[in-house]
């Protein structure tokens, strides 16, 4: 296994207040890993960094052999690393189709192109098809994407983080707000899409967590306390201590 | 706007296919008028249709012209826009209107010369005249002169020209401020006045020489008040209108700078209302017209201005508009026949009774009405004072002299191209 | 004459010193940026809190000077001076109650044009009900007299009270905003828009106060400016862009921002044209010779005579450099 | 048939063609035909700006300049080719070469201004046409002041006979171009791009972590949006043979926003719409009231406010119902006959009303007679007053009461129709 993802004395203050203090994280590829912690532990923030949305205050971040440090979102997107969002961030106007086709075209080469028909490239329409049919959104796709139901939206976010083939993502708590049923639905989605990739998901539900992660980090007040499989977490006293309290599974 | 024009509106506008309909001969000769009737400066063209059917009104009254035909007014609006003013145009010859008339707006006027220019030389069988009443560039009967174009008005360089005649007549003026605005009409003021003071006040120094960014869009005049003042000015010369003479006469008179005015139109009734007469006494406001109804020397037109007084509540500003009508008139008369080149044939040459004894004459080398013009100033001490939407201003203009014809004929370049 | 170089020719000729014409620039700028802060206190306070530009927001200006005109004909100046502005805000809060809200659900650019056509609006009702012709308001005549004569200019007490009355509205805004349990929700409004609402205070009741008193405010400055400037259905959109101008350079959220943008432009208007720099020099830095037709416009262009047209320039480079103003701490 | 499928039709873009064809033989005057061709104008205009504003979310006051510009150059070249300084250029073809010119400009000045979007973007833009307009009154020797330049478009060699000298035949030209550019526009809203445009004007945020520059997206946009600005520019210059500075000033730029929003910025033939009846309207309004600035004002705020679609957001609101059924169209009909009698009602009165007043204020020769419908009135009458008075009430009534009826079917006929869907 090789490191896909490094972050290395990573730092981010707003203005007197640090955020990340200091988080040294590596992923490697293929593994799927959660982030874990209390609210305001900066698990948003830290994506938001790797992703490209804040500007970091010091330290580096490295996708494979990128220095990735302060490039701008669309780069890192390009470089293979995608990102889903906590609150749900769609193209609420357009259809679920063409949600999900604005998550392929750059991947297949359209980029600006404005002599071409759309709808004439087999290949973006092919992709398109098989991503809505991953996420089960197939018999749906005309409909637009603000009038479909919240657990549909989720997974229409999962379908536009994965539709540009991305092999490095990052989920933002996929599966928040959720019924018991809809999170099944959900981390069994996840499980499917995520063959072949790298996974990060931050996520509060311990049992997803748990079932999907291989690696688990667990940030607290912008650092990373502990990094290790699952088993070991769930015997790290210093985890239980500053996080976790007696209400752990 | 009454129920027969807007009937005939309709109907020109459904019959505007068929353009050329047979004239009877109870059938009044009509003008369009093309002026701004909405939009912001609506106010003025209203007052110019009021104008215009006044006069035509008193043609009327005699018997009309080609014995029993009526002169009517019809309004065409252009919204202050020179491709509006292109389209009523055309929508007057659809009506079968052969004599446009506008005066509003230089950039309307060049568009219609062009545009009559190129629609003659297209279909020579359905010519239009163009009556020019007020849009004064002077390359309008120079290098852009037209056979199809009459301008009754005196061009800039003609206003400058008696401004300066007068200035230099006045011993108190030593030092003058020019400030104009920065556009082709107020660069033509500029150079006009640089001109004419070097050759007809010798005696005069131009102490300083300002463009402003034009329309309204200076809010605050007291920098150009401070610059009057350091150059020691004694007088403005300005060619300024609208907002951008409101604002500096304001300033001026508010800043107690003790210098006179002289102005192409500060005299305008809107401006003087405006500025309020105060600060217009402030500035010594001097106007350059093309005579002053209030003169001895209008006795035989009294009856007239008074009969419009009566009827608008306000004093007859633009006299041009009256000699522009009654020499149309003349001309039809004497053309015969409502036919454009006749009637401009007929124009050319033509001599017209003008203020202080002198006659006017339509230079028939550029066009260019040839006239006299007359320098006033406002003042409390007046025999009749100025009459402004019903209200007295407590002020009129005074007369302070007048330039004769033979000074305000100037060279042309004009070669005339006649068909 | 080789110290006058830059320096109007004029003022130079008449031998007064470079501080003199820059002491002057500062005061004659101070004067008329007054009236700009005027305008621009109340759209920075709307604009910051509820996001809207206000195209309308000189448009309230000119109500303000047409009530002014009515009302100081009837029962004279100094009732106009409070009535006036009242008048304006109430329709103010009624346009924003009934008007502005219902477009707040479509957005920013919903609610600009909302306000743009908003001008439109107002500006045709003026027309309608006050004709299109200028008014003849004017100075009180009881403050019509020379206060202090300074290099040969008249001053009149009108405009050291105008002075004085924008520089108590500052004052009294100043205090409103850091003294008074109001001023403290405003000020979290201004930087933290939705955590107001968070607080339990009612956003919407909030919002239709704000834009009331916005607008007063622009009134106020309408009943003060109107008689200088002169009152005519064109005055807001001559002015209008120009307040939008002061506060995108002055920042969001700062009262402080939009006083130091007005007198800024207050100033830059009077130095450009006071001495008149010319662009000659500049332009033949890029070798434009006076040889060709526009070559000659460009070399005999002068501060002076694009001076209006500067305001423009320094906030589209500020948009393009520093997007948040010069005190601003929220981007655009 | 749905919109989409409406216009990917190549039926529509027929009739289209037909109408743009057919149109000189019922409106063959002068008049008829410069209208008619402002007309073609107005709607290359506005398609091109609201593929800033509809497609692209970016809302300009000054985006004339790109129209006038292209004007300025137009009417300068074929001044230059009748006085032989350039090479000759096709007539027929010049739009393409003042759009060119209008896109180096866009790119160029949409570099700077469409960094960010919003209101930063609009205020931009309201700077650069400010500074625009003020040049060309300053920059006397291009641009002659408010007097403007003018061209004769018969120049050069006459194939077949066309020299753009007719009325009918410079129409023709406009027509074509129109076509041609409206053909472009649609498709470009099909392609890549244009659907990435319309991802970053609903979710720039989003657009950007799918791998698209959302800068370079409004970029490309506003240089496209340019470019066919200044096709409709130079048509203009064409058609009038004249540019002057209000070709780039801000009130024209605020028209085709008007005209844009007016006709809807959501759908392709809003902006269509709007430019053929708002520029219709200026030409007739004007006969008839000087108010016309005010109601078209009106207009645009209460579409801001209660229509936010535009007209032709109202019309295809309709689109889930005939695609199921037209039939059931016919059930709104007597609701909306009723609704739309007491609009009228409530507007023969109110609009009545604001004419005397305007009336009232404007007459300057004090004797406040005015023709009102077709009535001689004298406004110091007060029975006109009370009359208009008590009209716009029961009109205003009438829509209080008319109003919710037109809600509750409207509801019931939508119900009815996703009721049918479903099963």
């Amino acid at each position: 296994m090789s490191a896909v993802l490094e972050l290395e004395h990573l730092r981010k203050n707003f203005g007197a207040t640090e955020i990340i203090r200091g988080v040294d994280l590596t992923i490697q590829a293929g593994e799927r890993h959660a982030i874990i912690g209390p609210n305001g532990a900066g698990k948003s923030t830290l994506y938001n960094l790797i992703s490209g949305l804040h500007e970091v205050t010091s330290g580096k971040i490295r996708l494979r052999n990128h220095d990735i440090t302060n490039r701008r979102p669309f780069e890192i997107n390009r470089l293979g690393l995608s990102r889903s969002f906590q609150v749900t961030n769609i193209f609420p106007r357009m259809s679920v189709f063409e949600n999900v086709r604005c998550g392929v075209l750059w991947s297949m080469g359209c980029k600006y192109s404005f002599w071409r028909r759309v709808n004439g490239n087999v290949e973006v329409q092919q992709r398109t098809e098989e991503i809505l049919e991953s996420i089960h959104l197939a018999d749906k796709r005309h409909i637009p994407a603000s009038l479909l139901p919240y657990a549909d939206q989720r997974a229409l976010e999962i379908g536009i983080t994965i539709a540009g083939g991305a092999d490095v993502v990052l989920l933002d708590e996929p599966t928040a707000g959720m019924s018991h049923t809809e999170t099944a639905r959900v981390v069994a989605l996840i499980r499917e899409i995520s063959q072949h990739k790298t996974l990060v998901v931050v996520e509060h539900d311990m049992s997803v967590v748990f079932d999907l992660a291989d690696r688990i980090s667990v940030l607290v007040y912008g650092e990373i306390i502990a990094s290790d499989t699952p088993d070991n977490i769930r015997g790290n006293r210093a985890v239980r201590e500053a996080y976790l309290g007696t209400d752990f599974v | 706007m009454n129920t027969s024009y807007l009937r005939k509106l309709l109907l020109g506008t459904l019959l505007g296919g068929l353009s050329v309909l047979p004239a009877y001969a109870a059938e009044p000769v009509r003008l369009g008028l093309i002026e701004p009737f909405s939009g912001p400066i609506a106010s003025i063209g209203l007052e110019t249709l009021d104008n215009f059917n006044f006069a035509v009104e008193a043609v009327n009254k005699r018997g009309g012209v080609l014995g029993g035909r009526m002169i009517e007014m019809v309004p065409l609006d252009n919204a202050m826009n020179a491709e509006k003013s292109t389209q009523q145009v055309k929508k007057a010859i659809d009506m079968g209107i052969r004599v446009v008339v506008q005066g509003v707006g230089s950039s309307n006027a060049i568009n219609i010369i062009e545009y009559v220019n190129k629609h003659n030389k297209r279909n020579p069988d359905q010519t239009v005249l163009y009556l020019n009443h007020a849009a004064v560039t002077t390359e309008f009967t120079n290098e852009l002169c037209s056979f199809w174009h009459f301008r009754f008005d005196a061009n800039v360089d003609m206003k400058v020209a008696a401004l300066a005649t007068q200035m230099g007549r006045d011993p108190k003026v030593k030092n003058v401020y020019l400030i104009n605005q920065n556009y082709a009409f107020g660069k033509s003021t500029q150079e006009a006045s640089n001109k004419y003071l070097a050759e007809r006040a010798k005696h005069i120094k131009i102490v300083g020489d300002d463009l402003i960014v034009p329309f309204g869009k200076v809010q605050d005049f007291t920098p150009y008040v401070a610059k009057i003042k350091g150059a020691n000015a004694d007088t403005v010369l300005t060619g300024n209108w609208g907002p951008d003479i409101i604002r500096l006469v304001k300033a001026v008179a508010s800043a107690g700078l003790n210098v006179q005015f002289y102005t192409l139109y500060g005299g305008l009734p809107t401006t003087v209302n405006a500025v309020g007469t105060e600060d217009g006494m402030a500035v010594h406001m001097k106007q350059v017209t093309e005579q002053l109804v209030e003169d001895d020397d209008r006795k035989d037109l009294q009856p007239y201005f008074e009969s419009y007084l009566d009827k608008f509540k306000r004093t007859w500003y633009s006299d041009r508009i009256r000699f522009t009508v009654e020499m149309f008139a003349k001309a039809i008369d004497k053309a015969g026949k409502e036919d454009p080149e006749a009637i401009a044939r007929a124009l050319e040459g033509m001599t017209f009774p003008g203020p202080h004894g002198q006659t006017m004459v339509m230079r028939p080398d550029d066009h260019q009405i040839q006239l006299p013009m007359v320098i006033s100033e406002m003042s409390r001490d007046v025999p009749k004072r100025f009459i402004y939407e019903g209200k007295d201003l407590g002020i009129g203009w005074k007369t302070m002299n007048w330039v004769s014809r033979e000074d305000l004929t100037l060279p042309t370049t004009c070669k005339m191209e006649r068909p | 004459m080789a110290g006058c170089v830059g320096l109007s020719a004029a003022l130079c000729q008449e031998g007064v010193s470079v501080v003199q014409v820059l002491l002057f620039s500062l005061f004659n700028g101070l004067l008329y940026g007054m009236l700009l802060f005027m305008l621009s206190s109340g759209l920075t306070l709307i604009f910051s809190m509820m996001g809207v530009l206000n195209f309308a927001h000189a448009s309230f200006f000119m109500l303000g000077a047409y009530f002014a005109y009515e009302i100081s004909r009837l029962i004279g100046f100094w009732p106009a001076l409070f009535f006036a502005p009242l008048g304006a805000a109430v329709i103010g809060a009624v346009i924003e109650r009934y008007g502005l809200r219902t477009v707040h659900k479509f957005g920013h650019v919903a609610e600009l044009l909302f306000t743009f056509g908003l001008a439109f609006v107002i500006e045709e009702l003026v027309q309608m009900i006050w004709g299109k012709t200028n008014k003849p308001y004017l100075i009180p005549s009881s403050m019509d007299f020379t206060l202090f004569t300074w290099q040969g200019l008249d001053y009149s007490a009108y405009r050291v009270f105008m002075l004085l009355t924008s520089v108590g509205i500052f004052v009294a805004l100043y205090w409103l905003l850091t003294r008074t349990r109001v001023g403290l929700i405003i000020q979290a409004a201004l930087s933290h828009p939705q955590m107001v609402g968070a607080l339990g205070h009612n956003v919407p009741r909030i919002f239709m106060y704000t834009f009331g008193f916005g607008c007063g405010l622009a009134a106020i400055g309408g009943v003060l400016g109107g008689n200088v400037l002169g009152t005519e259905p064109a005055m807001a959109i001559q002015l209008g862009p120009i307040v939008f101008v002061v506060i995108v350079i002055g920042g969001l959220g700062s009262l402080g921002g939009a006083l130091i943008a007005s007198i800024f432009i207050g100033i830059l208007t009077n130095a450009a044209v006071s001495y008149d720099v010319p662009f000659g020099p500049f332009f033949a830095l890029f070798g434009v010779s006076s040889a060709t037709d526009i070559g000659n416009d460009l070399v005999r262009m002068t501060s002076g005579s694009v001076s209006s047209v500067l305001p423009y320039l320094i906030m589209v480079l500020m948009l393009i450099l520093r997007p948040r103003g010069l005190f601003g701490n929220r981007d655009v | 048939m749905s919109m989409k499928g409406l216009l990917n039709n190549y039926g529509v873009w027929m009739v289209a063609a037909l109408i743009i064809l057919l149109v000189p033989i019922p409106f063959g005057s002068g008049f008829a035909l410069s209208i008619a061709s402002q007309m073609t104008i107005a709607i290359v205009f506005a398609l091109a700006y609201n593929m800033l504003l509809g497609q692209g979310g970016m809302l300009s006051f000054g985006h004339a300049i790109f129209f006038g510009l292209a004007g300025y150059f137009t009417i300068h070249y074929l001044n230059w080719m009748g006085q032989g300084v350039v090479s000759y250029f096709p007539v027929s073809l010049l739009p393409l070469l003042g759009g060119l010119v209008s896109m180096v400009l866009g790119v160029l000045i949409g570099l700077v201004s469409t960094r960010r979007a919003g209101t930063t973007f609009a205020m931009i833009s309201l700077g650069f046409g400010e500074m625009v307009t003020a040049l060309t009154l300053i920059i006397v020797s291009f641009f002659n002041g408010e007097e403007g330049i003018q061209g004769d478009r018969w120049v050069g060699p006459e194939p077949l006979g066309i020299t753009f000298g007719s009325d009918v035949q410079v129409y023709y030209l406009a027509g074509a171009w129109c076509f041609a550019a409206a053909v472009a526009m649609y498709a470009i809203t099909r392609t890549p791009f244009g659907r990435m445009c319309n991802a970053v004007r609903d979710n720039p945020e989003r657009a950007q972590f799918v791998g698209y520059n959302t800068q370079r997206v409004r970029w490309l946009a506003f240089t496209l949006s340019a470019f066919f600005s200044g096709i409709a520019g130079t048509l203009h210059a064409l058609v009038f043979e004249h540019v002057g500075f209000e070709t780039v000033d801000i009130a024209r730029s605020g028209f085709v926003l008007f005209m844009v929003y007016i006709g809807g910025t959501g759908t392709f033939l809003g902006p269509v719409l709007g430019a053929v009846l708002i520029t219709w309207l200026t030409s007739i309004l004007s006969n008839f009231t000087e108010a016309w600035y005010l109601y078209f004002g009106i207009i645009f705020v209460t579409i801001v406010m209660y229509a936010p679609g535009g007209l032709a957001g109202l019309i295809f609101m309709h689109e889930p119902i005939w695609l199921t059924d037209p039939r059931l169209l016919r059930r709104l009909l007597w609701p909306y006959a009723l609704g739309l009698a007491s609009v009228l009602v409530a507007l023969v009165g109110i609009i009545g009303e604001m004419e005397m007043i305007y009336h009232l204020s404007n007459d300057i020769t004090g004797e406040f007679v005015m023709n009102l419908y077709g009535f001689d009135i004298s406004l110091r009458n007060t029975v006109p007053w009370v009359i208009c008075a008590i009209i716009g009430a029961i009109g205003l009534a009438l829509c209080r009461k008319s109003f919710p009826l037109v809600a509750q079917h409207w509801h019931q006929v939508m119900h009815e129709a996703r009721e049918r869907v479903l099963q």
